[in-house]
């Protein structure tokens, strides 16, 4: 409580905030001041609306709750201000902090800042508003606004087809997702009472979904349509197909939000239902969402090995790491199912972490192409290379950035894959043989995907920042300006810290997994040394401090013990290679050929991989070519057989519009008697 | 035990398995020349290749960056603190508790990581087929080597290396399938984690078929040394693991005295030493792979893991 | 106001009818355009002040005329936007004279129509007696007809033709079903004037005979569904649409859907006040899901531009009848909710095609691109059009179909599935065309329009509102005429 | 009025009704323009009489208008205008059909079949006759409505579309009472449907020199096109 105002009325003064400064934007859009005027205020502003949230969850205050006498007619719109709300208001708005802070500088090189300010301030507002909606026609209005805001952000370079196309996609998954939810929503509302008398719309307030549960097959229901709902908006395969596409259509900083922001607020969507608004769940259902997890995560990394935009590497790494997230959520489902709580609390704060750490590197990730992007030009990593000579300050960034998402010890990320696995080891206290069976299974899928995140992280950062520059752009790349660096520095930082203090944020997350679970971990400031202790010292336990430290002495150590005995003469020369004379930067390994190996290992089953090789004849001097061309199975399988369908009926009924009107009236007629055939068989 | 015992404890063992690295490989290299029927290096040479190596000038490409440069002192600390954290002689060091199984796994992951990034920093051709060949082979190993963990940690009930090796080294988890399996798994890991045969060929540099080496075919002087004793100290630190999960007999408990940790570090060595003659030997029984049939062999080694996980269950019905 | 009209010898009901009426004639006498487009103006603005008076005034019954909760908020919102599209119209019409698409002799009877036209459709809205409401529907009908073939194109005379023959074989099907009903009611309440008001049927429901009264209501549908444009009956309706002029796609989509719904749904309320008669509901979901699914997936075939927003009204006809035969209080709130913010946002999206297509030159889709960089206002009210009525929020078709599909899915969870399936197809169709529109490279001719945007942001306006706010008397009323529909 | 009192009163209306119907089924097999226009006049005649009796009978004097409109409009005015318009516009005097006369002649008797099917009472009513006489009603409206969509003249759809009035006018005629202001509005659409009907066909005539509809398919609004 601030000067007599509850904590949510603050967090939506917060969003009225960024609703002004999107209309300023709209207002102010094609003045050169407007960039810094639009971004530093949205910098303020979530820098406040983080505070609110560190000030909820460190305090441990209790929900508050507010409702406007807007929305829903009769009930109002209801916004509640819990931990879970807090937490995930957290990660938003520090994302969003650093993105505005970014934008100040990126900002500057939008051709057409008009279509872009207006929207931004609006995309901000509309995922703090779905944080705090606590009633469903606020959550879902607030839910698709975000949608609609995030879309004119992707098409924001309109000429572009790939944009618009990506835009259609997008907004498709987008209200297929919002009607996937508008439907978990009915099932849990249940049909209502009359609305005649004073009650109103009641019963579609998460507090009465709380209050009466539905029947089981309804809650079941619910959560699959919550899993789908959610999932779209997160990136779960195979509805993550609008992902690689439109992330990478936006401009960085807010691709950076798209990425590492907006997937969060699905994930957010998909925990208040099914953790807190639909009360107990069916164990089995946690076993669906591991396995789409698994699924999505190895599925993710792999399409992510393979590209070679850079912002759709990210956009696809984004999945797979979503796929984690997923893992987490649906092991605490189990064992919350079976009564397990801490357990339960240690998966959850697995997945919430994750969903933190991810949110930082990601964004800084994205940053990182955008400043790549504005040096070069390019988004292409086959065109790139060699930037660490050029941009010193992004390359040392940008590697901590790619060593924390590849979950690499001693920073962040491999924290929360650390819990995660804790999880899975946790699995044989459930009472379901097929959870014990599965829940390995999909602890090898994560173990898959970190390995292969590790390659995907050494291929971008190696082709884009290492070798040698493949063409004039890279080579003529520059450093980006004070802005977009402080911004991956402050985020770059984070990472290191929660790596190296894990245990500060863990127990930031006690209150939620008390709330969600019942339970929550033990608190970790109080372990001896910083550890990380999820259910005891004796089962397992991890020390990022320590671990960091060792790692600092022992290079530390051996440099000196080098410095003292060994020789320190340098000598500058070209390469060796083998002997090879250093030929031109066109015989680097490029993105796609080292990809191969892995292409090769998956090909065919995962990628649907077809290759067409031309090798000219001995003697011949044409040049010879190599195609490949992978599909995703989501096309293959789900959305090519879709289109199709639709394409196809839509043929078959567009005949309708060129018939004779004595057919119509033919139509008319059969009409009349089917409906008459109807009549005389009524009783 | 009191602070002021444990920090020299646990000091000596970061430092023996430094020093004894390259004994280690001597042997290695001793024993396959033997089986070659040549007489081979003497035992000590990697000492003095160490030595020479670090004692000539290093030359460093035109255009190798900080990344380039960094990696060994990186890669030897990230692959030291490593080894130093898995048991060796004793459990319940001090510091044994800040990285379990898991960690230790990961930590030799952000070694590659390193090394291979280093790899591509000059813009070969050769660097950048070693970078991807060994993320690719990584990318197959790692699973393997968790469902390892996983089949271990199942049955111990924890992921302490410490926890396990005091728990196992009591004999009361008896003889299992399920370990069986694991050590087979993580033997094959091994194999191609230290760039063994049938994997990789330590002493090739023939073009098609390096993996390591072709990594690190730009280092000379302190800088590949560096790398070279990181290598050795990796194969201490796999033979301490299998050591320590497999066969702890003999490794000192907790709060042992000085004559059981005498006999711990003599257990040790021993264990190291059988290892170090046993390796070659299975080495020079097989050949060299082609690339692309290592997925073949991890994929049974991840088999195998996976098959060790789910016996497990069925072996002990909880 | 109120005390203004009070003053005045006939009630606001009457007036409603006799302004357009008288202003009929007086349009017809008067041969400048602009003239008659100011009378025109005047009339319907008047007519909306007697709308709006209609709020205020009692609630009673006669034989042939009756005020009640469910068609004063018809009447409003008819008047309303008949007024706006008036406004638009002048601009629109003044446009075409100028670019010659049109002379002046032709538009001399176009004003005369619309106020006849409006007059029919609120004869219909305020109507008790059933033959009356059929004359209203009816007369129309007709007078739209003469709209469509204004321009005199071939493609204008087929479209007029088409909608003339499906239109007349309506009129005669839906007057078979009002003398059923009729005969069915005289039975019962007795033969004469009373057997012909809504009331006293609806009164005596429950003694109808339930087999006469379900062949009524089949022709019924079928006669006021093709006016209302759902599937099967709906082939005059894209035609008519893309070939009159603008202001005229606008109140068909916006009011003449909307009214023979109303005439259904008066029968409807009748017909499920019998329990021995057929499912009125059923019928009613049925052919609103075929109509929904059916025009989405059209929509993904449609090069005309006002064709393809045709369709999306029949897909929004579809939804409401669904919502209609759903029933119940939840979602016949949601179904009413749902007419009227189609009526604002169609008839907006209407309004802005009008000039998009008068300053592009042409109706076909392909040919028009890049809006949002050479017509800017246009390009965003295009815009808001197409997300509002997709359903996207901030708007209150978001609104309405939040509600329908919650208080449907635990009932009809399979049929809902259904619903929601072609609101998705429909979104995809509208969006891809919408996006084309207004995205990209400007293509073709872009001639400088001057639009008429304030009742194009006006509907927005009240659209944007409802889906954030409703207000409570408008509540209520909701409330007590969806209590009503039963 | 009270069954019994004159079941001969009944037998004569039920008969004039059984005509009209009979005259729709015989417009089916009309394979001739000029001989479609003679029935169909015929037809009217028969429906003038039943009215007029129907007046007689109900003792309601106004359906005497309504009679004498349909005597004069249907009988003799349309008639002679669409022999004319046959005449000069020269026009196929063999009717394409659709589908051939028995096909039609069966799908035709199905209809009266279903009318006589859907308005059969479940309970007993007042009034079985009167119901049956609205069931030839209901029959001759979808006889009509068969007409228009097997015949591809135009002309003869016109036709067809008139004999489903004469239809409504049996059904309106046959409630007994139903107030005046429906016969005005039945002679009203029938005016206005036939001037406009004039109108269009004259326009259609103007420009396609044909009232075949199966022309005006080249103008759809829209043309197949791809993808």
């Amino acid at each position: 409580m601030v000067g007599g105002m509850s904590d949510v009325a603050i967090g939506l003064v917060c969003i009225a905030g960024f609703f002004g400064i999107g209309l300023s934007g709209a207002v102010l859009g094609r003045l050169r001041i407007a960039t810094p005027i639009v971004y530093g205020a949205s910098f303020v502003v979530a820098l406040a609306a983080v505070a609110l949230a560190l000030g909820v969850l460190l305090g441990e205050a209790p929900p508050s709750m507010v409702v406007l006498p807007i929305g829903l007619p009769g009930t109002g719109a209801h916004f509640r201000l819990d931990t879970l709300s807090a937490f995930f208001v957290l990660v938003v708005d520090l994302g969003a902090a650093a993105a505005s802070f970014y934008g100040i500088g990126y900002g500057r090189h939008e051709p057409e800042p008009a279509r872009v300010l207006p929207f931004y301030g609006a995309f901000l507002a509309g995922m703090n508003l779905v944080l705090l909606a606590a009633d469903a026609f606020t959550f879902l209005l607030s839910w698709e606004f975000m949608s609609l805001a995030s879309w004119a952000l992707v098409v924001v370079h309109h000429r572009e087809s790939a944009s618009i196309r990506a835009g259609l996609l997008y907004l498709l998954m987008a209200s297929f997702g919002t009607l996937c939810l508008l439907l978990a929503f009915g099932l849990l509302a249940g049909p209502g009472a009359a609305i005649g008398g004073t009650a109103g719309f009641d019963h579609l307030t998460f507090a009465h979904m709380r209050a009466s549960p539905p029947a089981e097959i309804f809650a079941a229901l619910a959560t699959v349509l919550a899993l789908l709902g959610a999932g779209s908006k997160a990136g779960l395969m195979p509805l993550h197909v609008w992902l690689p596409l439109a992330h990478p259509a936006a401009p960085s900083h807010v691709s950076a939000l798209l990425s590492g922001v907006m997937t969060k607020v699905g994930v957010y969507a998909f925990v208040r239902i099914v953790f807190d608004v639909a009360g107990n769940i069916d164990p089995w259902s946690g076993l669906v969402v591991v396995i789409a997890g698994g699924t999505t995560a190895v599925m993710g990394v792999l399409y992510a090995v393979m590209q070679r935009d850079l912002k759709r590497l990210l956009a696809y790494s984004t999945v797979e790491n979503v796929g984690i997230v997923f893992i987490g959520l649906g092991l605490a489902l189990a064992f919350r199912a079976a009564g397990q709580g801490p357990a339960a609390a240690l998966a959850l704060a697995a997945a919430f972490l994750h969903v933190l750490n991810h949110s930082l590197f990601k964004g800084l990730l994205f940053f990182g192409a955008g400043a790549v992007l504005t040096a070069t030009g390019e988004r292409d990593t086959e065109k790139l290379g060699g930037l660490v000579h050029t941009m010193p300050h992004t390359a040392v960034v940008v590697l901590i950035g790619c060593m924390s998402i590849a979950a690499l010890p001693p920073l962040n990320g491999f924290v929360s894959e650390w819990l995660t696995f804790q999880a899975i080891l946790m699995s044989p206290q459930l009472p379901q043989w097929g959870l014990k069976f599965a829940v390995p299974v999909v602890g090898a899928l994560l173990a898959l995907a970190a390995a292969l995140a590790g390659a995907c992280f050494v291929k971008a950062y190696g082709i884009v920042f290492l070798g040698r520059p493949r063409t004039p752009a890279a080579a003529g790349a520059h450093e980006v300006d004070g802005f977009s660096l402080a911004a991956m520095t402050a985020l770059a930082t984070l990472c290191v810290l929660i790596g190296i203090l894990p245990g500060v944020v863990i127990d930031m997350l006690a209150p939620l997994t008390r709330d969600l679970a019942g339970s929550a971990l033990p608190a970790q400031v109080e372990v001896p040394w910083l550890s990380v202790v999820p259910i005891a010292q004796s089962r397992s336990s991890y020390n990022g401090l320590v671990v960091f430290a060792f790692l600092f002495c022992a290079a530390l150590m051996a440099a000196l013990a080098v410095h003292r005995l060994a020789s320190k003469t340098t000598r500058k020369s070209p390469p060796w290679d083998c002997g090879y004379p250093l030929p031109s930067p066109r015989t680097q390994y490029s993105s796609a050929s080292f990809a191969m190996p892995i292409r090769r290992v998956f090909g065919s089953v995962v990628f649907g991989l077809t290759e067409r090789v031309d090798m000219p004849r001995p003697g011949d001097t044409r040049a010879g070519h190599f195609r490949y061309r992978l599909r995703d199975p989501a096309w293959r399988f789900a959305y090519g057989p879709l289109a199709r369908f639709v394409v196809r009926g839509a043929q078959h009924l567009n005949r309708l519009q060129f018939l004779t009107i004595r057919r119509y009236l033919a139509l008319v007629f059969a009409a009349l008697v089917v409906l008459m055939l109807v009549v005389a068989a009524w009783r | 035990m009191a602070l002021i015992l444990d920090l020299p404890l646990q000091l000596l063992q970061i430092v023996l398995v430094v020093a004894i690295a390259p004994l280690m490989m001597g042997v290695t290299r001793k024993v396959r020349a033997r089986l070659l029927r040549r007489v081979g290096p003497p035992l000590l040479q990697p000492y003095h290749d160490l030595w020479k190596l670090m004692h000539k000038e290093a030359v460093v490409a035109d255009n190798a960056s900080w990344v380039y440069r960094r990696a060994p002192y990186a890669l030897f600390a990230i692959t030291w603190v490593a080894a130093g954290l898995v048991p060796t002689y004793a459990t319940g060091l001090l510091f044994s508790w800040s990285a379990d199984l898991i960690a230790v796994v990961a930590l030799l992951g952000t070694g590659r990581f390193v090394l291979a990034l280093a790899g591509m920093d000059i813009g070969t051709a050769f660097g950048g087929i070693g970078s991807s060949r060994e993320m690719m082979i990584a990318s197959l190993a790692e699973p393997a080597m968790l469902m390892i963990s996983f089949a271990v940690a199942l049955i111990a009930g924890t992921t302490q290396l410490s926890a396990i090796a005091a728990l196992f080294s009591t004999g009361e988890v008896g003889v299992r399938v399920s370990l069986g399996l694991a050590l087979l798994a993580l033997i094959m890991v091994g194999i191609a984690e230290n760039a063994r045969i049938p994997i990789d060929n330590p002493s090739t540099h023939l073009e098609l078929t390096m993996v390591h080496e072709a990594m690190i075919l730009e280092y000379s002087g302190r800088h590949l040394a560096m790398i070279e004793l990181a290598a050795q100290v990796k194969l201490v630190l796999y033979f301490s693991l299998i050591a320590c999960l497999f066969v702890p007999f003999g490794i000192a408990g907790s709060d042992a005295g000085p004559l059981h940790l005498a006999l711990g570090i003599l257990a040790w060595l021993a264990k190291l030493t059988l290892f170090a003659v046993l390796l070659p030997i299975a080495e020079t029984s097989v050949a060299k792979m082609r690339v692309f049939r290592y997925p073949a062999f991890l994929g049974s080694a991840f088999a195998a893991a996976a098959l060790a996980v789910f016996l497990r269950f069925v072996s002990r019905g909880f | 106001m109120t005390s203004l009209l009070a003053a005045l010898p006939l009630a606001p009901v009457e007036l409603v009818l006799v302004i357009p009426a008288l202003a009929v004639p007086l349009l017809v006498v008067i041969p400048n355009y602009r003239a008659s487009a100011i009378v025109n103006v005047i009339a319907s603005g008047l007519t909306l002040a007697a709308g709006l008076a209609l709020l205020a005034a009692a609630r009673e019954r006669g034989d042939f005329l009756i005020v009640d909760d469910f068609n004063i908020f018809f009447v409003v919102l008819t008047t309303f936007i008949g007024f706006t599209t008036s406004v638009y119209s002048a601009t629109y019409i003044g446009h075409e004279i100028e670019t010659g698409h049109l002379t002046p002799a032709f538009v001399r009877f176009y004003h005369a129509m619309y106020q006849a036209m409006m007059a029919a459709m609120n004869l219909a809205l305020v109507a008790n007696n059933i033959g009356l409401m059929w004359v209203g529907v009816e007369g129309a009908t007709l007078a739209t007809v003469m709209m469509v073939g204004i321009y005199r194109t071939e493609a204008a005379i087929e479209a007029a033709w088409k909608y003339f023959i499906l239109g007349s074989v309506g009129i005669g099907l839906a007057f078979f079903g009002t003398i059923l009903v009729y005969m069915v009611a005289s039975s019962v309440v007795g033969t004469g004037v009373p057997a012909m008001a809504w009331d006293e049927i609806a009164k005596n429901a429950g003694a109808l005979d339930s087999k006469l009264l379900s062949l009524a209501f089949v022709f019924l549908l079928v006669g006021y569904g093709t006016k209302a444009g759902l599937a099967p009956f709906h082939a005059w309706l894209p035609d008519a649409h893309a070939e009159g002029p603008t202001p005229i796609s606008a109140v068909l989509s916006g009011l003449l859907l909307n009214v023979a719904l109303y005439a259904l749904l008066r029968f409807k309320m009748v017909v499920a006040g019998n329990l021995h008669a057929i499912d009125v509901g059923a019928i009613l979901m049925t052919l609103g899901l075929a109509s929904l699914v059916f025009a989405a997936l059209m929509l993904y075939r449609r090069r005309d531009i006002k064709r393809l927003f045709a369709y999306s009204s029949i897909e929004h006809m579809g939804i409401a009848a669904f919502a209609f035969g759903l029933g119940g209080p939840l979602a016949n709130f949601a179904g009413l909710l749902h007419m009227t913010m189609h009526s604002l946002i169609k008839s907006a999206i209407f309004f802005a095609v009008g000039h998009v297509v008068q300053a592009k030159g042409t109706q076909r889709i392909a040919d028009i691109s890049g809006l949002s960089v050479t017509h800017p206002m246009l390009a965003v009210g295009l815009a808001l059009g197409v997300i509002g009525i997709v359903g996207l929020p901030p708007f209150g078709v978001f609104t309405s179909e939040f509600l329908l599909v919650s208080a449907s899915v635990s009932r009809h969870p399979v049929l809902t599935v259904i619903l929601v399936a072609g609101v998705i197809l429909a979104l995809g169709a509208l969006v891809m065309r919408m996006q084309g529109l207004i995205f990209g490279a400007p293509t073709g001719k872009s001639d400088a329009v001057k639009a008429s945007a304030i009742p194009l942001f006006v509907h927005l306006a009240l659209a944007f509102a409802a889906g954030l706010w409703l207000p409570d008397p408008l509540v209520r009323w909701f409330r007590s005429v969806a209590a009503l529909l039963g | 009025m009270a069954a019994g009192t004159s079941t001969f009163l009944f037998d004569i209306a039920h008969l004039l009704a059984g005509g009209v119907l009979v005259l729709s089924l015989m417009l089916l097999v009309q394979d001739r323009l000029t001989a479609v226009i003679n029935v169909f006049a015929l037809q009217a005649v028969v429906l003038a009489l039943s009215v007029g009796w129907q007046s007689l009978v109900q003792g309601a004097p106004h359906l005497l208008v309504t009679a004498l409109i349909t005597l004069l409009a249907k009988a003799l005015i349309i008639p002679t205008a669409l022999h004319r318009i046959v005449r000069k516009l020269d026009v196929h005097r063999e009717i394409e059909r659709v589908i051939g006369g028995g096909p039609t002649m069966l799908a035709g008797l199905g209809l009266v079949a279903l009318s006589i099917l859907v308005v059969h009472p479940v309970v007993e009513t007042a009034d079985p006759v009167a119901r049956e006489d609205f069931a030839f009603a209901l029959a001759v409206v979808l006889l009509g409505l068969l007409m228009m969509i097997t015949r591809r003249n135009a002309v003869s759809q016109v036709v067809g579309f008139m004999s489903l009035e004469n239809g409504l006018i049996l059904a309106a005629t046959g409630a007994k009472g139903m107030p005046l202001v429906v016969e005005v509005s039945v002679a009203f659409s029938v005016l206005i449907a036939f001037i406009v009907f004039g109108v269009f066909v004259f326009r259609i005539r103007e420009r396609f020199d044909t009232v075949d509809v199966n022309v005006l398919e080249r103008f759809r609004g829209e043309q197949r096109e791809h993808l």
